[in-house]
């Protein structure tokens, strides 16, 4: 099979797919190794945007996906009766946030910190495939705990979570001394985030110099 | 602190700790040492308003009124160690929860990703039978995961109200008409001969039922007691 | 709008519907006539072609719809057979062993069990032949009962339901002992009665026991 031939089988997969596919799936069916992937995925990327194709191929935590360009989102919401804004309230964003930087976590982590019930937006958030369930804590009641998506990354554009904006350093406002005795970290992060991301709330964090 | 605040549009709070925050910001009270006797009145005066306005007080609200109320007790009593304990707490919340705002709005700023579309995996008429192997002691784990080791949260399972439902229920309308066949006679019966022929518990409650309706409407009379006691049907000319 | 990027914009509005679009809810999205969509729909096509693509435009019946060449169906096979083997999430595990220990049981009481909503599962398990309809339970709302399949018995080692591991404690079936502390009969009195003792004596029987 043709180099050229290899690409137009990947958009193929990808376009069947429908769902992100991980890049060892895709190494499996093409019997490619990681590397060879990896280009081919880019030239698909280049080849899409040399040809101005309405479709785009983006990358999600290490699994690839076929998707609409922005630009042509007014079409497709008119097309198929979208609403237009993007329907995420206030509550949404800010459990998302929660469980975006700390994930795997609890339902009563996130309304501890916001202060309110949040069942209502869980459900949501589930519904929308924007946050998942990650297993259950070892606590008494067993609490389920919750992780973000794949759709999650790609409406947020982000690459995986380590493209997660920086959680703030410090407080903007008021008495900066105060501030650093007790950095918004020893508040915030209190839980480590595990796997991969860790660096995220490793980056920028004072705790760690500690060690 | 006590200046008329009506001007401010505080219309919308996602909760108790974004009210006390607008406050904080809005009469640029210290976040780090807070003016609890400020806050407090402002706070309570954000309630009144949105009683006023009938809005529903969700319970959060509440409770962080009471918290507030105590905090302030609390700091009227010579010792301020508990005072400056709890406020340390709820400072600790507001920057928590501070962040987690912040944090929204950065993520709100980046929906773009909401304008590109992806499409349903292609219906290829394939088959999507499960094909792994599993140990049979996953399925035990994973049974302990979801139910816990006391089982406490397990609800009464189907079987317990098919049991329920198979039963025939009689109805007692069914049991009216049969009582006023039996009666229609005219004659005064036994009482308890209307329950011999009952096939179920059921039945007999149906039964006991219907009597007492039509005692009620005064279409039966009862004479005597318990079991020994006479029913008669009052024919229409033989009421009132 | 250009015309080249009108072209993508169908193309991306294609990608999006998945089902065929109508000649006429096209030219309704775009303002066209039918006359400028067909051509523009060659042109597409044309476009397709040219830069190789893996999909095509196919029509049928005056309704257009993207979909891959056949050249590529052996791979996209392959990547559907592969997602065949993709292990059960914990969730999905989950569901599968209460349903297991409990058939036939609704979804309302797994869902009460994990304290979750589990709808997207049970769709999942369906369709992956471990768990089937198992008729509907005589309750108001007559909820659907399900079951686990051969499938199931096969993809876990069972030669049949008395293989599955024993649970631990007396609750191999909560029934028995949930029927003590509320015994249905006692409360409902509905118990066919064959002859009025035996009927007696089982409700005594029943609440003499706590003595």
């Amino acid at each position: 099979m043709s180099f050229e031939e290899l690409l137009s089988a990947i958009e193929a997969v990808l376009f069947a797919s429908g769902e992100p596919m991980s890049a060892g799936r895709l190494c499996e069916v093409f019997s490619l190794d990681a590397e060879t992937l990896d280009q081919l995925l880019v030239q698909l990327s280049d080849r899409l945007k040399d040809r101005k194709s309405g479709l785009m191929v983006i990358e999600l935590d290490g699994a690839y996906q076929l998707a609409t360009k922005p630009d042509y989102a007014d079409y497709i919401k008119s097309a198929f009766d979208l609403r237009r804004k993007t329907p995420l309230s206030q509550a949404a964003l800010e459990v998302l946030a929660v469980v975006a930087y700390h994930q795997p976590v609890t339902k009563a982590f996130v309304e501890q910190v916001r202060g309110v019930d949040c069942s209502g937006v869980f459900t949501t958030l589930v519904e929308k495939d924007l946050i998942e369930e990650r297993g259950r804590l070892e606590l008494p009641g067993r609490p389920l705990l919750y992780g973000t998506t794949k759709t999650f990354l790609r409406c947020f554009s982000l690459k995986d979570l380590g493209d997660l904006p920086p959680l703030p350093q410090k407080e903007q406002d008021p008495a900066p001394d105060l501030a650093e005795q007790l950095p918004v970290e020893a508040v915030y992060g209190a839980e480590p985030l595990q796997g991969a991301e860790s660096g995220v709330a490793a980056s920028d964090s004072g705790l760690h110099t500690l060690e | 602190m006590n200046e008329p605040v009506l001007s401010y549009h505080l219309e919308h709070f996602e909760g108790p700790l974004d009210l006390l925050l607008q406050l904080i910001a809005r009469n640029k009270l210290n976040i780090y040492d807070i003016d609890l006797t400020a806050l407090l009145a402002q706070y309570l005066e954000q309630m009144n308003r949105m009683e006023s306005q009938n809005l529903d007080i969700a319970s959060e609200f509440l409770e962080m009124a009471s918290r507030l109320v105590y905090m302030k007790t609390v700091s009227l009593l010579p010792r301020q160690e508990e005072v400056t304990a709890l406020k340390e707490a709820l400072t600790g919340e507001l920057l928590e929860y501070q962040v987690c705002q912040q944090l929204a709005r950065q993520l709100g700023e980046r929906t773009a990703g909401f304008d590109t579309f992806v499409r349903a995996p292609a219906t290829l008429p394939v088959d999507k039978t499960y094909q792994n192997i599993h140990a049979p002691e996953s399925l035990f784990d994973a049974y302990l995961a979801a139910v816990g080791r006391g089982q406490r949260r397990l609800p009464p399972p189907a079987t317990a109200f098919t049991k329920i439902v198979a039963r025939k229920v009689v109805a007692v309308s069914t049991k009216i008409v049969f009582v006023m066949r039996k009666l229609w006679s005219g004659a005064p019966k036994k009482l308890s001969a209307l329950f011999a022929g009952a096939k179920s518990r059921s039945e007999l409650v149906a039964t006991f039922l219907a009597v007492l309706e039509l005692c009620k409407a005064n279409r039966v009379e009862l004479h005597g007691d318990a079991a020994d006691a006479d029913i008669k049907l009052l024919k229409a000319r033989d009421r009132y």
